[in-house]
């Protein structure tokens, strides 16, 4: 593929902020028509240096370069204005921050008019019609009103295409694309990444963004691979995905969830000490054993929100659902679909308007807090933000101790052996016990939040998107993490994630979720592979994976 | 022009300069010691006013209210440092000797107007939908009066002093802080960490003390001392309308007071009390905000 | 968040929210307006001496039992006290602010006077507060790290000024060493600008330290930086941009700032001899005179009313989000 | 710098232009001097306003309105002449009826006056003889009657016009004077116009018919620094209450006038009040006179403003006595009298204690009536008095709370100034009268002497005809309180003035000191 002259092309590329290097020798090459996609885990420098290609690098940045080509263009040492030329006129470039690139207080019509505008391209009218024409062609309904919205108005997939109507406004031949899909629902990821490709099937170059492997897989022609700031591996995609080489690009498939089996490893196994186990011991988890109790049930769950001057929302309605011991039940759905909702009546935190959750067959939803107290130690919860949910004052292992002692006491040293256990149980030094949570890594707090959750040794857990703050490779630990837990202690998960293909890895059964309503539910295998309703079979379709028949090429 | 300030580097391949006109800031070391300077001269300046107002003999070298007619309305010199009043006492001496008095006043108004927010923001933050409505009307009440007409009324109540000035710039303050904390609170106890505390099983008393109030209390350390500050330059108003400690006193803002007759003769008189009070007013903002983002992090 | 709510429906629930949002403020508002009338009803009764002493001229009058008696009469202070309160509520209700019991004029009639004054005094300290603010704001994000430190600092010490120090000094400065400007204060350009000054400068370093540092925020978020990715100079990042985040603290902290002002109007209207509502609320507390006090915390709680609504509209016209809320 | 002759004659005199004069006392609540009566009422209105008695320069009380006034040989009938051919600037034409309906007017309750009332305070009846004759009946003999008819508190309005409310009378009230009233801008201005008609009763050699200025803007401007710094820059040609020290630059500075003109009345004095603990004991009084350095003060404080005192009278006062021997700063001798009274002990602060109980002294201080180097000058005694093992609390107190300590009689010291023509006001001060309470609390005899021989010597000082005996039972009085150590003169009271020597020819002719504009002109 080294035919026409490339729009885009960077050699030995070099990046640093003051002293820190944050790219290192990093040369790339997109051709017209091209897609190029840039893979690695959070703050392997991709976004630096994607900005660095259109000289945004940052404030206090030092970068360097080989050589630096854009468009056709030598783009070493030019000065501002030329810059600003090429800028939104020759590459279009679409920021990592889609929900937050769109300022707030202007109408989205103002913002690509701006584009059009800042490059003398027509009249106010003609520019008017150009702007209505771009919305529509990223496919927003009702454009001519969508175009006098500001961006607290749009949803966040309209947001993320409004913002690729501005990038693309002039037809760019380059257009550099930073994660464009991570905010998104997976029905509306799709629809983006389709746009993308129609872009490209135009002859625009690209360069695609993402930290997910299996996003930019439908869609790359080329994948480069990176890690601390180097390109450690280059490849076309079928050859990076069927073949990888370096074993950072393994480590990265490996940790796609999609299409791996129920307890199949996503991360290089890393030793976790057998310790003793803290529960009772249960029983393993044998597949299709319906006699048991189930753990938590809910029974026509209803629960609708006071909106301010319009009818009351129904955010959850009437839902049904048995979590059996050990067993994972997941909810599936898009955003707003009521899966937090429905968690928080689970967790007694919300009271539902009608029906009832029961646990351990007992009622919970029904009886006031004092009497739910004495059994809270059953069930525990974990967040998709572990961080605000620690207090900001306390360490590790204070937070350990609170959980502990019921809240008796917040002196790690009294109990300093259980804690030292719950930290090796979820993988964690003993060490850390004196850091502040705030200092931990995503993947480290995340397994604080486990560890505190299993302190009072509970029998269910209740898991609120766990895992969509995290990095791939982090989500695999901490999946694996989970997975290990159940088979160990027994535990039930009531797992909610927007994403199939993590649902899919962890669940038993699985609720698909839509506007409030459960539009199917059933065993997971069956659900996945046999989906009957046409909510289900959209959301399946929009999920992207790894499965060589949906590469274009 | 901030976002680009790419170094040139001679011999290297070199990307786009960066679009500001201006020349690089020097080196790394003197860009880091500009960005301190200001936080390490508040912190010298409140240190120095602190130990002025424990140790006073310690700096001053007069007695300040040792009265010498014959040696009034010198000027700055090398006899009087910062010049003498018009009884011929020495103004640096009683700006030294003005710390304790202006200080405490200052602090006393903070901890009262503090204090009494945290009551308001608590029972606000705390005390269900009917008393955070109330709580809320009243401070409505409290922000919709001038300050000043708070303090003049109040002080008219209780005549003028030491203590009713405290009171009264305690009370004209309270409904700034109480907003905050209210806020605050009601922040706190909708936060993922009580949740968090509530799914553990901890009771609403426990989860106040342990994890809503000193969260709560946290930032009053921030708002305190940049309070600290402001209050002392209410006090001093007060002061200068001839509403706070009596004389001879020399506290800062009756100082000022006193000295602004003389505008004209001995302008010393009024310069540098309010010199100390403006350093300290302008040193406890910028430590509070040094607090602030330290506590952001 | 519906977003595809028909036309019609949405119109009608935003008119709907307005028309609730209004209720909400004059409600709110007249419930301040009847808590401060209350407040200071009782609150001035607790001030030691006799309104009707007031009334003759004040305690170094030597007035006869019978002409405070008359005085009592006259202003009804012989009535019980919750007669007096209705009584009050009545007349403020119909409008009625009562006899100044200094002045033995109509208390309307004074605010009437005083009100224009401070008014421009304020407003053009607020404007120009607003106009230092912003510029310093501006040219420090252009300057670079010595510049903003520099603007931080020239901030944080205006608003550690206290005004009646700063009269001082710009009256020593201007009037008396330089001799550009008059010392007293008239409603002609030149004999506003120290008294403006005098106000302006520390409420701009208040303004100017939250304004600053939101614009650096705006200005280095990602939506800058998107604009910037659009061909977007510097300055149009700026005008079209930053600036209009910047404003939005600034205008929800002007509804305070109006209020600072009248607390500063008092010290500044005094030194530089303007007429006005602060120098009157001074000689009226002195006085004891109880309707002028009532009057002028009853004007300033109605402008403070005012301007927070206003302020809070147009924060909700600046910013969207805040309607949506 | 005491000049307290008018201005000297620089030139021809021009017509127009108007003076804007900045005062530094408060503004009045009322225009009219009738209601209420205090000294700021006093300095506007004797620009639009006329007594029937004035002061010439040499203290002599001289017929201004009046034309003559005789008594009867029992002190009890006073017959006015009132001078014909004068007009009110309404029209109204000055008459015995007219002068009646004036003093009908003060002495009536709802006028609430206070100053006025007092000075007519002996008045039983009246009745116009004739156009221009008026008898008044007397309650008992006054000889101060004529000096209280000399001050602007008595000035004499038209009749019509006080037949207005009196929110009307206030805010312009009608009088005979060189200008009128136009408009009054609250806290702002009051503007005055020239009386196109006036008609000087005691013609003015040379001057005839209208005043020279056009008008009189009175502008109110309380702050000392921002008055001088006003009339620095030219925007006012005229202040009133120049600081001591602002009197002294002036004198460095070019164009720059000033005009010292001496209060009658009392002289500027703190009071002991010998009703209470520690000073119901003389001798502690006298130990109090003697600790404190008054002259030191007074030298580096005013800055040869202000006369040191020892009387309690004004030295204008001609029957003013002085005992300068009484007042000596004298810490020893303090010390020895503090030693007899049995204020022997210490007590850590140095202060001296009897019984248990320090030696401590309470002085309010009014933030309006003490000026700043008063009120600079109660520190120095106060830092003096500590010397001698004597503390004095200084309150400072806005006049309302200031007036509700004295009514407490939670005082040791005060200062209060008192500004009466004649020495009629020693029994104002000194009388045992004063010292019982007004309805609404206030007395005057601030230092309580209750004394009964102090008593008759006052009675017959104010009603006797014979001259030399006035002046002979006066100085007996005066002499009488000042060796009880009942009161600390300091000062002389002065009005200061200090103006644009462009205006020329200033008068402070009135028997109250304040200035008159009849004469002056500004020159171009
Ligand atoms: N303006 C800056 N100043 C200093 N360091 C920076 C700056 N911008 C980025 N970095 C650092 O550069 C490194 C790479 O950041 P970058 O944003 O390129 O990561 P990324 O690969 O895009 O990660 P993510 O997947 O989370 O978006 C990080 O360590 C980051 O902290
Ligand atoms: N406290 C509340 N008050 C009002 N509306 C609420 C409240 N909590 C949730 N909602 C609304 O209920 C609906 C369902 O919210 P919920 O958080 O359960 O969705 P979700 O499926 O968890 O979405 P996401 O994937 O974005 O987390 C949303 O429209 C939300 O706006
Ligand atoms: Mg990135
Ligand atoms: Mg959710
Ligand atoms: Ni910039």
């Amino acid at each position: 593929m080294s035919a026409p002259a490339p729009i885009l092309r960077v050699e030995n590329l070099d990046v640093s902020f003051g002293e820190t290097p944050v790219v290192l020798d990093v040369s790339l090459s997109v051709g017209p028509g091209e897609c190029l996609a840039l893979v690695g885990e959070s703050g392997s420098g991709k976004s630096v240096t994607a900005r660095s290609l259109i000289g945004l690098a940052g404030p206090g940045s030092t970068v360097r370069a080989g050589a630096l080509e854009v468009a056709g263009v030598d783009a070493r040492g030019l000065s501002p204005r030329a810059w600003r030329s090429i800028r939104g006129s020759k590459v279009g470039f679409i920021l990592q921050d889609a929900l937050t690139s769109l300022d707030p207080l202007r109408k989205i019509g103002k913002e690509i008019d701006d584009a059009l505008r800042l490059h003398g391209s027509g009249s106010g009218a003609a520019r008017a019609a150009k702007v209505v024409q771009l919305l529509e062609s990223v496919g927003l309904d009702d454009p001519v009103r969508r175009a006098g919205q500001r961006s607290g108005e749009l949803s966040g997939g309209m947001r993320q295409r409004a913002l690729i109507a501005s990038a693309i406004a002039l037809d760019p031949a380059l257009v550099i694309a930073d994660e464009p899909t991570t905010a998104l629902d997976a029905t509306i990821a799709a629809a983006v990444l389709d746009l993308l490709g129609e872009l490209r099937a135009a002859g625009s170059g690209m360069l695609l963004i993402s930290h997910d492997l299996s996003t930019v897989s439908s869609v790359a022609d080329t994948i480069a691979v990176m890690q601390a700031g180097r390109i450690v591996e280059t490849g076309p995609t079928q050859r990076i995905l069927g073949d990888p080489q370096h074993p950072y690009t393994k480590a990265l498939l490996a940790a796609v969830p999609a299409g791996k089996p129920r307890f199949a490893r996503l991360s290089p196994v890393t030793a976790i000490p057998a310790t003793p186990e803290p529960g009772p011991a249960v029983p393993p988890v044998t597949p299709g054993d319906s006699m048991q109790l189930p753990v938590l049930s809910a029974r026509s769950l209803s629960r609708s929100f006071k909106v301010p001057g319009a009818a009351d929302f129904p955010a959850v309605k009437n839902i049904d659902f048995d979590l059996l011991p050990g067993r994972t039940l997941g909810v599936v759905g898009e955003s707003g679909s009521g899966k937090t909702t429905t968690a928080r009546m689970a967790l007694g935190l919300l009271g539902p308007d009608t029906g009832s959750v029961e646990l351990f067959g007992e009622p919970w939803s029904s009886v006031p807090e004092s009497q739910r107290r004495t059994r809270r130690s059953w069930l525990g919860a974990i967040y998709q933000d572990p961080l605000s949910s620690f207090d900001p004052r306390h360490s590790v292992g204070q937070v350990l101790a609170d959980a502990l002692s019921f809240g008796a006491t917040r002196n790690p040293r009294k109990h300093a052996g259980r804690i030292t256990e719950l930290l090796s149980l979820v993988g964690l030094a003993p060490e850390l016990s004196v850091r502040n949570p705030a200092t931990l890594s995503g993947g480290q707090r995340q397994r604080l939040a486990i560890a505190r959750a299993l302190a009072p040794n509970p029998r269910v857990l209740i898991c609120d998107e766990p895992v969509s703050a995290l990095d791939v490779s982090i989500q695999a630990q901490v999946l694996d993490l989970l997975d290990e837990l159940q088979q160990r202690l027994g535990l039930g998960y009531l797992f909610i994630s927007h994403d199939l293909s993590v649902i899919r890895h962890m669940s038993d059964t699985v609720l698909v979720m839509r506007a409030g309503e459960v539009v199917e539910s059933g065993a997971t295998e069956s659900v996945f592979t046999d989906p009957r309703h046409p909510y289900t079979r959209a959301l399946l379709a929009a999920s992207p994976g790894i499965s060589p028949g949906r590469l274009p090429r | 022009m901030s976002m680009d300030k790419n170094e040139l580097s001679p011999g290297d391949p070199v990307l786009a300069p960066h679009p500001s006109k201006r020349p690089a800031p020097g080196t790394g070391g003197l860009r880091a010691l500009a960005a301190r300077l200001p936080l390490l001269l508040s912190a010298t300046v409140l240190a120095f006013f602190l130990l002025a107002a424990i140790f006073p003999n310690l700096l001053a070298p007069y007695d300040p209210l040792a009265i010498n007619p014959a040696d009034a309305f010198s000027g700055p010199g090398p006899g009087h440092l910062l010049g003498t009043d018009e009884s011929g006492r020495d103004i640096y001496s009683r700006i030294i000797h003005g710390a304790r008095p202006s200080l405490l006043i200052g602090a006393a108004a903070t901890a009262i107007g503090l204090g009494l927010a945290l009551v308001l923001g608590t029972i606000a933050g705390f005390g269900g939908k009917w008393l955070d409505f109330g709580v809320g009307r009243v401070l409505e009440v409290l922000f919709a009066l001038p300050g000043l007409l708070l303090a003049l009324v109040f002080i008219a109540l209780a005549g003028p002093g030491v203590g009713t000035t405290v009171v009264a710039v305690g009370l004209t303050t309270a409904p700034g802080y109480a907003r905050m904390i209210r806020a605050q609170i009601i922040a706190l106890r909708t936060s993922p960490m009580v949740e968090a505390a509530t799914v553990l099983g901890r009771t609403r008393s426990r989860i106040l003390a342990i994890h809503i109030l000193p969260n709560a209390l946290a930032p009053i350390a921030v708002l305190g001392t940049l309070g600290l500050g402001q209050a002392v330059v209410w006090a001093a108003s007060l002061s200068f309308l001839g509403l706070g400690a009596p004389p001879p006193a020399p506290e800062w803002g009756a100082m000022l007071s006193a000295g602004r007759t003389y505008l004209a003769l001995a302008w010393w008189m009024t310069f540098f009390p309010g010199l100390a009070i403006v350093l300290v007013a302008a040193a406890s903002t910028v430590l509070s905000r040094a607090m602030k983002a330290a506590g952001a992090r | 968040m519906s977003l595809r709510a028909p036309y019609g429906r949405r119109s009608t629930r935003i008119a709907r929210s307005t028309a609730r949002w209004v209720l909400g403020k004059v409600g709110g508002g007249l419930f301040v307006l009847w808590a401060v009338s209350t407040a200071i009803f009782f609150g001035i009764r607790m001030i030691p001496g006799d309104p009707a002493e007031a009334i003759m001229g004040g305690p170094g009058s030597q007035a006869s039992a019978e002409a405070l008696a008359q005085a009592r009469a006259d202003y009804g202070l012989d009535q019980p006290l919750y007669v007096q309160y209705f009584g009050q509520l009545w007349r403020l209700a119909t409008g009625d602010l009562g006899t100044s019991y200094s002045l033995k004029i109509p208390v309307a009639e004074v605010l009437g006077e005083l009100v224009p004054p401070t008014l421009v005094l304020a407003v053009l300290a607020l404007l120009v507060a607003w106009a230092l603010a912003l510029v310093v704001a501006v040219l420090s994000t252009r300057s670079g790290a010595l510049g903003s430190a520099l603007a931080s600092g020239l901030e944080i010490v205006s608003a550690a000024v206290p005004h009646f120090w700063l009269a001082s000094v710009l009256i020593m400065l201007f009037a008396t060493a330089l001799g550009w400007l008059p010392p007293v204060s008239t409603n002609a350009p030149a004999g506003l600008v120290l008294p403006v000054a005098t106000l302006a400068l520390p409420l701009a370093g208040f303004l100017g330290q939250v304004m600053r540092d939101t614009l650096n925020a705006a200005h280095r978020s990602p939506f800058a930086l998107s604009a910037r990715a659009r061909g977007e100079s510097e300055t149009g990042v700026l005008l079209r941009h930053s600036l209009r985040h910047a404003a939005l603290p600034g205008i929800a902290l002007s509804g305070w700032a109006f209020g600072s002002l009248l607390s500063g109007a008092v010290v500044v209207e005094s030194i530089f001899a303007r007429p006005g509502l602060g120098r009157s609320l001074l000689s009226a507390v002195t006085a004891r005179d109880i309707p002028m006090v009532t009057g002028v915390a009853l004007l300033s709680a109605a402008a403070y009313v005012v301007i927070m609504a206003f302020s809070d509209l147009a924060e909700r016209l600046a910013d969207p989000r805040m309607a949506a809320s | 710098t005491t000049t307290p002759e008018s201005g000297t004659d620089a030139g021809t005199p021009v017509a127009g232009g108007t003076l804007v004069y900045a005062s530094g006392d408060a503004e009045p609540d009322c225009l009219d001097p009738h209601v209420g009566g205090n000294y700021p009422q006093a300095l506007v209105s004797s620009q639009y306003l006329e007594t029937l008695y004035t002061k010439a320069a040499d203290g002599k009380l001289v017929p201004w309105l009046a034309e003559d006034s005789t008594v009867s040989a029992d002190g009890l009938t006073r017959t006015v002449k009132v001078r014909e051919g004068i007009n009110f600037t309404d029209g109204t034409q000055l008459t015995a009826e007219a002068v009646k309906a004036n003093f009908e007017h003060l002495l009536d309750p709802k006028t609430a006056s206070s100053t006025g009332f007092l000075a007519l305070g002996k008045i039983d009846s009246m009745k116009a003889i004739d156009e221009a004759t008026l008898e008044l009946k007397l309650k008992a003999p006054d000889n101060s009657l004529l000096e209280s008819f000399s001050m602007p508190w008595v000035s004499i309005q038209s009749p019509v016009a006080l037949k207005r409310s009196q929110e009307e009378n206030c805010a312009a009230p009608v009088g005979t004077g060189p200008f009128k009233v136009a408009s009054w801008k609250k806290q702002d201005a009051v503007n005055m116009v020239r009386n196109e008609d006036y008609v000087q009763p005691v013609a003015t050699p040379g001057h005839e018919g209208a005043a020279y200025l056009d008008g009189i803007t009175w502008r109110f401007i309380p702050e000392a620094a921002t008055r001088y710094a006003a009339l620095q820059a030219g925007e006012v040609q005229i202040i009133d209450n120049a600081q001591p020290d602002t009197i002294a630059a002036a004198a460095k500075s070019q164009g720059i006038e000033h005009l010292d003109a001496p209060r009658p009345g009392a002289s500027n004095r703190i009071e002991l009040n010998s009703s209470k603990a520690p000073f119901n004991d003389a001798l502690v009084r006298e130990a109090f006179i003697h600790a404190v350095n008054v002259n030191a003060g007074i030298d580096s404080l005013f800055f040869g403003t202000a006369p040191r005192s020892y009387s309690p009278l004004a030295s204008v006062e001609p029957l003013a006595y002085s005992a300068e021997s009484l007042f000596g700063y004298d810490p020893a001798k303090a010390a020895e009298l503090l030693d007899a009274a049995g204020w022997t002990e210490r007590d850590s602060e140095g202060y001296r204690i009897k019984e248990g109980e320090r030696l401590s002294l309470t002085f309010p201080v009014s933030t309006s009536q003490s000026i700043p180097a008063e009120q600079s000058l109660f520190e120095q005694l106060q830092a003096t008095a500590k010397e001698s093992g004597i503390e004095v609390k200084i309150n400072l107190l806005d006049l309302s709370s200031w007036y509700g300590e004295l009514f407490k009689n939670n005082y040791n010291l005060v200062s209060a100034p008192y500004t009466k023509v004649g020495p009629s006001v020693l029994s104002i001060l000194f009388h045992s009268d004063s010292t019982i309470p007004a309805p609404s609390g206030y007395f005057a005899n601030l230092s309580q002497v209750k004394d009964p021989s102090l008593d008759a010597l006052l009675e017959t000082a104010g009603s006797t005809e014979d001259e030399a005996q006035r002046k002979d039972l006066y100085a007996q009085a005066q002499k009488l309180v000042l060796e009880g150590y009942y009161l600390l003169p300091l000062y002389n009271q002065q009005n200061h003035f200090l103006h644009s020597s462009k205006l020329q020819n200033v008068g402070t002719t009135t028997a109250v000191a304040t200035p008159t504009f009849f004469d002056t002109w500004l020159a171009k």
